[in-house]
């Protein structure tokens, strides 16, 4: 039993964050969300796309006997958090997190997914669409799309197989698009048995590393209102200097630091890859994935509103580089159903006894039962 | 006369009447948002439709276009209004803010000059109030109007001034004696937003929309004649229009049980699906917003009786801008995904993302409900400070 | 349309208001909760009782017709919210609100009730017992006990054919008593059809009278915290200078002011007695008097942990009076299912759509349909 | 080592020893409240059955009658304990306030006086550090201890003192230069209770008993030798018995997810007639004391490779406290009517009515989780100076 970051696991994530903190200014994001086509965004993010590829995370999760590191979701559990802290607009998180290992563990069971790999590992974007909805993002740089009609199978295409058109979110930096296939044939449709348990865990990957972007984004936009309190001024003094305003910054604090166990312990509970077991009961996993999800939206929302009020009309003002932080929070808090769909599944669990409770289950059984 | 809570003959009448008239009159299809050109001009026209009704300003008096309601009455002409989904009001500034203002202290020359073209819609005014350094601290207010002659010659910034990318007039605070401080020395005066010296410059807001404008001024020649009360008489005049803003009648209660009804339109289509304690939230803003409909027709009651305005306007104010963002933040957490997209698919687009979008703007705007108009939190010194006889600090 | 008290309403209130001032002090009430039985609880007692039966109030709801004063529950209101200001331990509010409008009501349609009913104004105490609780309040001064085993039928009993246990409330100043019938007979026992419906009536004024208490109760708390934070001296101020102390108290003070317009609604709408129709269709009734329970409860919880937590460690000593307020709204939370089910049942109306809705329905339908 | 967050054979077999010594040990009938004499001296009985398995103390080192269990061991011992429903600790203020003090403050000598009697039960301690004009604001203590020979003359008037009506020694702060302002001149004292010249007074509590006390000294004289560190050094001591109190060890994570737990198994039970949003406070309250708990982990995990504590003491205490109330506070609205019996009627009682009064108790003691150990509102003046580096006012 060990809850800690070891030295690695800080280090590669203090590398990304110097990066992004280089690459991913608020600037940065201005100059990309007022670029006004899809190839003038593409220019403008060039630099810190080719910067984010030498650094090699892309296969952090993919096991080492298929060409990549060999990780855990949970080394990669700081890097979606910097990256949500940015707002990169990039797909690390989805690509490295989700989208990569799903063509690994594919690949791992069809021989016609098996030689893109290779490829995929050294560069080429895969853009994921999941079989519930029919909005994909970052296919501007995607050489494949994964995706299926249901979660009973599999589906590789190269990336022109497909016509796309723009979809605008409310955040302008997540750039959405609906696809219409053509009448084209797929690299690869695998229906093997274990498909089902593959987007199971694909989806509870994607709702950590989609909660560690909220703990991120919730941390920076606190940070944000602070910065601006201490520097504004009302009444003769700074509007930091009011209880009022050090309270609601302190509550926001609270609740990002009571979230981050939540979402790293849900990390650390994931298996070492999408097709590995995982070291928990798969209904307390899915408890805690919930958890993780309703926990970092609850922080995110509460940041997002918190600096908002705190900015005072500014706050309201499309000049405020703050508002990239909050409208990443706001989409990505609805995925995947949003905190209500993963509330309603944590509460029927608790109340229809599907999980064991008290102090000693804290990380599933810990003891066989009748100990 | 004691508790009564039935309508009598003549307020159905009258709501019979409305309902009858919106039925007909309101347009069909949605306007644009007053925050473009094209759904300004769109709203200017419904203000004059309004006014063709002598629907525009119903508690005004008779002779400047109203109809004289009194409290009650208006209440239900709003809860008709929104019942009916009928289009924002562009000159809200105008029919709610200044237009009582002048009423109180303009001069029967003022009253005539401004108070028809308000009324029919050929005037749309902007409040032309806070600075970059004065926001909820409006007492910091720097621009000066010199006296030169016959006009004042004005120079300043100021900031956050809603509608005024389109509206024709503006109504300002402004230091008529340069040597003063604080609330002393601001003179509340009024100006064409088209002013030689006057620069407007549209802010977008986070919907990108420029619903607000900072306005420049540099040796803008402003008749002495539009100038409201007397010089130096500017704050007080400024806190009787605040005390509207903040009270009673910016924000009908019907228009938040308008959104409220719709909240709980849309939880009952998701309740299959949605988290019980989001449902449950949703319970409670109808509850709330009901409860802010009561509370405002017994002030009303209280008013018609001889009672004056008081605290209550800082108790509604924290109490409906708390309770719409809980209302928009309950609905963009029913809509789940499906509440990031934000394309105007025109026509084509689907009736539930239509409303998704509609949610979203609301949201977004009701973010703002929290700071503008006073911030909740020195509502709340307020309240603390006069309700309960607190220290002030 | 007319939202506000009249003056006959205001003195009355206020009349009570002087008596309690003078009668149901801090002081008083410490004694009372201090007797140490029954019997030197109703002699700590004696005074305040003759003098609350002086005012007249117990048959306010009576008809003229039966020798009462044939006002409305709306005329009542406001007493009952000073009751509770006071934590009055006399059910005044039970007795004037609920027990005798009830035994009225099954008088005039039953003779035997109606020969009683005379005594019961002429000042003869009433117990209720309601049909799905074992518990009485007041038993000490009743002569007569109002009850049944369900809610079809109304049975009237002379207080001596029952003997009861004390039972202890958390509240030192509610006597509960747990009744056991001896085997006799009743004085009446109705089976009407029209019992339901005043049974149903009847619960819809105790709802409302013990929210108007919680009023009452909320606004007592509230000031007594204030009186507290101007006074007591931290860090070498008076701890209300703080910011955030002074903002709790805004927060409460504006639950109590919103929830007070859906109280004195939800009293204007209810019948002229038991029996009188309502103003309001009764599925609207029934939401507005749900509503009525859930807001002052919510006030009077708000209030009492806010001058609680502002008294500091003395907030949680016996000491201090404030417990008395706290503990009554405590125990009249409670009742009648409490906070949930009146919450339950209101949000079933709402999402079974068995109330109408729109802003033109706040006082039930305003025009009919299809105007 | 990164993340593993599986337990260890060696964390699991002591899991497994714990759970069988309570299996046998914990008494099967509840003990009276340790507020009643009667109830004190069986949980002071308890204590010494703890001792004699040597589990009273089981992250003191073994000399002390301790264990040395790590923070991982520790959570473990009191998840299990709490588990087992195993009594409250009358000598908690003992045990994990003042005997790691006096391991890092105390000489040899004092250690062997007071540890062992402390770890098998014999001395129960009180803390005693508030006075009627200090409480949250300590430094404005004004008791004094005024050297004389080989004693200390102690004056003045402690007040809420936890378990000081029956315990055996107090651990105080006094002013020993009485010339001295604040948090200066203060220094840290221990004295039998039973002390001549100090008088110790019951203070009823919401539920009507002496949970605490008031104490008086007039010219108590107490030996020099129960000074703790230096004479002026007690705030520092004192401030780094806040730092336990508030931090790790004084709330273990497990008391509120056992509290969580029976929380659930009452919502399960009353699910047919709760309204929604109570439910789902119950859920969201199992989540809350499970963020907690894996937040201790953490905390635990950290120190145990070299980091210290910080402000997690400040956002801890403000985090259980008030999650604590909220659990209670659902518990109430779950039990509807019944909350309101208090009635011991001892065996006869049913067990839905024991479970109902449990509630109650809980309730009105977690009313004072935000007031003691440093009231909330200093808590969150603490984060946002120290945290997020706001200005202190």
């Amino acid at each position: 039993m060990q809850f800690t970051f070891d030295e690695d696991q800080r280090l590669a994530a203090q590398s990304l964050r110097d990066l992004l903190d280089d690459l991913c200014t608020g600037a940065d994001l201005r100059r990309a969300a007022e670029a006004c086509d899809a190839t003038s965004f593409t220019v403008a993010c060039a630099t810190r796309r080719d910067r984010i590829k030498e650094l090699g995370f892309d296969a952090a999760l993919v096991p080492e006997a298929q060409g990549g590191l060999g990780l855990r979701p949970v080394d990669l559990v700081l890097l979606a958090e910097e990256a949500g802290r940015a707002a990169l607009p990039e797909p690390l998180v989805e690509t490295a997190g989700v989208a990569l290992p799903l063509l690994a563990a594919l690949a791992a069971i069809d021989p016609r997914a098996d030689a893109v790999l290779p490829a995929a590992i050294g560069g080429a974007g895969i853009a994921l669409r999941w079989p519930d909805s029919d909005l994909v993002v970052g296919i501007d740089t995607a050489d494949l799309v994964l995706t299926a009609e249901s979660e009973t199978s599999l589906a590789l295409y190269s990336v022109d197989q497909f016509e796309w058109v723009a979809r605008e979110s409310v955040d302008p930096l997540r750039r959405l698009t609906q696809l219409r296939a053509r009448a084209v044939e797929p690299i690869t449709v695998s229906r093997d048995a274990s498909i089902p348990s593959l987007w199971r865990e694909a989806r509870r990957c994607a709702a950590v590393f989609d909660a560690a972007q909220l703990i991120g984004l919730a941390d920076r936009m606190n940070a944000l209102a602070v910065a601006y309190s201490l520097e504004r001024k009302q009444f003769g003094k700074a509007i930091g200097a009011n209880q009022a305003v050090k309270h609601q910054l302190a509550n926001v604090q609270i609740q990002i630091e009571f979230a981050r166990p939540v979402v790293y312990s849900a990390a650390g509970s994931l298996g070492g890859s999408l097709s590995a077991p995982t070291d928990m009961d798969t209904r307390w996993l899915d408890a805690r994935v919930a958890h993780a999800a309703i926990a970092a939206r609850d922080a995110a929302d509460l940041a997002a509103r918190t600096a908002i009020q705190v900015h005072g009309a500014m706050g309201y003002s499309w000049e405020l580089d703050l508002q990239f932080y909050a409208k990443r929070s706001w989409a990505l808090s609805g995925l995947h159903g949003g905190r209500s769909a993963h509330f309603r599944s944590l509460h029927e669990a608790l109340m229809q006894q599907r999980i064991e409770l008290g102090p000693d289950q804290l990380f599933g059984r810990s003891l066989p039962r009748g100990a | 006369m004691s508790i009564e809570l039935q309508y009598t003959a003549k307020q159905r009448a009258l709501r019979q009447e409305v309902r009858e008239w919106l039925q007909t009159n309101v347009p069909k299809k949605s306007l644009a948002s007053y925050d473009t050109a094209e759904g300004f001009e769109a709203h200017r026209q419904w203000e004059r439709t309004l006014h063709s009704g002598r629907w525009s300003m119903v508690t005004w008096p008779e002779k400047f276009g109203g109809r004289g309601l009194d409290l009650i009455e208006w209440l239900i002409f709003e809860e008709e209004y929104y019942r009916a989904d009928a289009p924002g009001r562009v000159n809200q500034n105008g029919v709610f803010l200044f237009g009582p203002t002048l009423m109180e202290y303009g001069t029967d020359e003022q009253k005539a000059r401004f108070l028809p073209r308000l009324a029919s819609g050929e005037d749309i005014w902007a409040q032309v109030w806070s600075e970059p350094q004065a926001g909820s601290d409006l007492a910091a207010l720097r621009s000066t109007a010199i006296r030169d002659g016959d006009h004042y010659v004005v120079n300043g910034h100021k900031i956050w001034s809603t509608r005024a990318v389109f509206a024709d007039w503006g109504f300002a605070l402004f230091r008529t004696d340069p040597a003063s401080e604080r609330h002393r020395g601001l003179s509340y005066i009024v100006f064409p937003l088209d002013t030689p010296g006057v620069r407007v410059r549209g802010i977008p807001q986070l919907d990108g929309e420029a619903g607000f404008a900072e306005i420049f001024f540099e040796d803008a020649r402003i008749p002495v004649t539009n100038l409201i009360g007397a010089e130096g008489q500017g704050w007080s005049i400024a806190m009787a229009t605040a005390g509207f803003e903040r009270g009673l009648m910016l924000r009908s209660p019907a228009r938040f049980q308008r959104t409220a009804q719709r909240l709980v339109e849309l939880a009952r289509r998701a309740q299959s699906d949605a988290d019980p304690g989001l449902l449950a939230s949703v319970t409670q803003c109808w509850m709330d917003a009901e409860a802010y409909a009561l509370s405002t027709y017994m002030t009303a009651s209280r008013l018609m009786s001889g009672g004056s305005i008081g605290a209550e306007a800082s108790l509604n104010k924290v109490f409906w801008s708390e309770l719409d963002l809980r209302m928009h933040r309950a609905a963009i957490g029913l809509l789940g995904a499906r509440a990031e997209l934000r394309d105007r698919l025109g026509e084509s687009a689907q009736e539930d993302l239509r409303e998704a979008m509609r949610w979203m703007d609301g949201f977004l705007f009701s973010l703002a409900g929290p700071i503008y108009a006073g911030a909740n939190e020195i509502q709340r010194n307020i309240i603390a400070e006069r309700v309960l006889g607190m220290p002030k600090v």
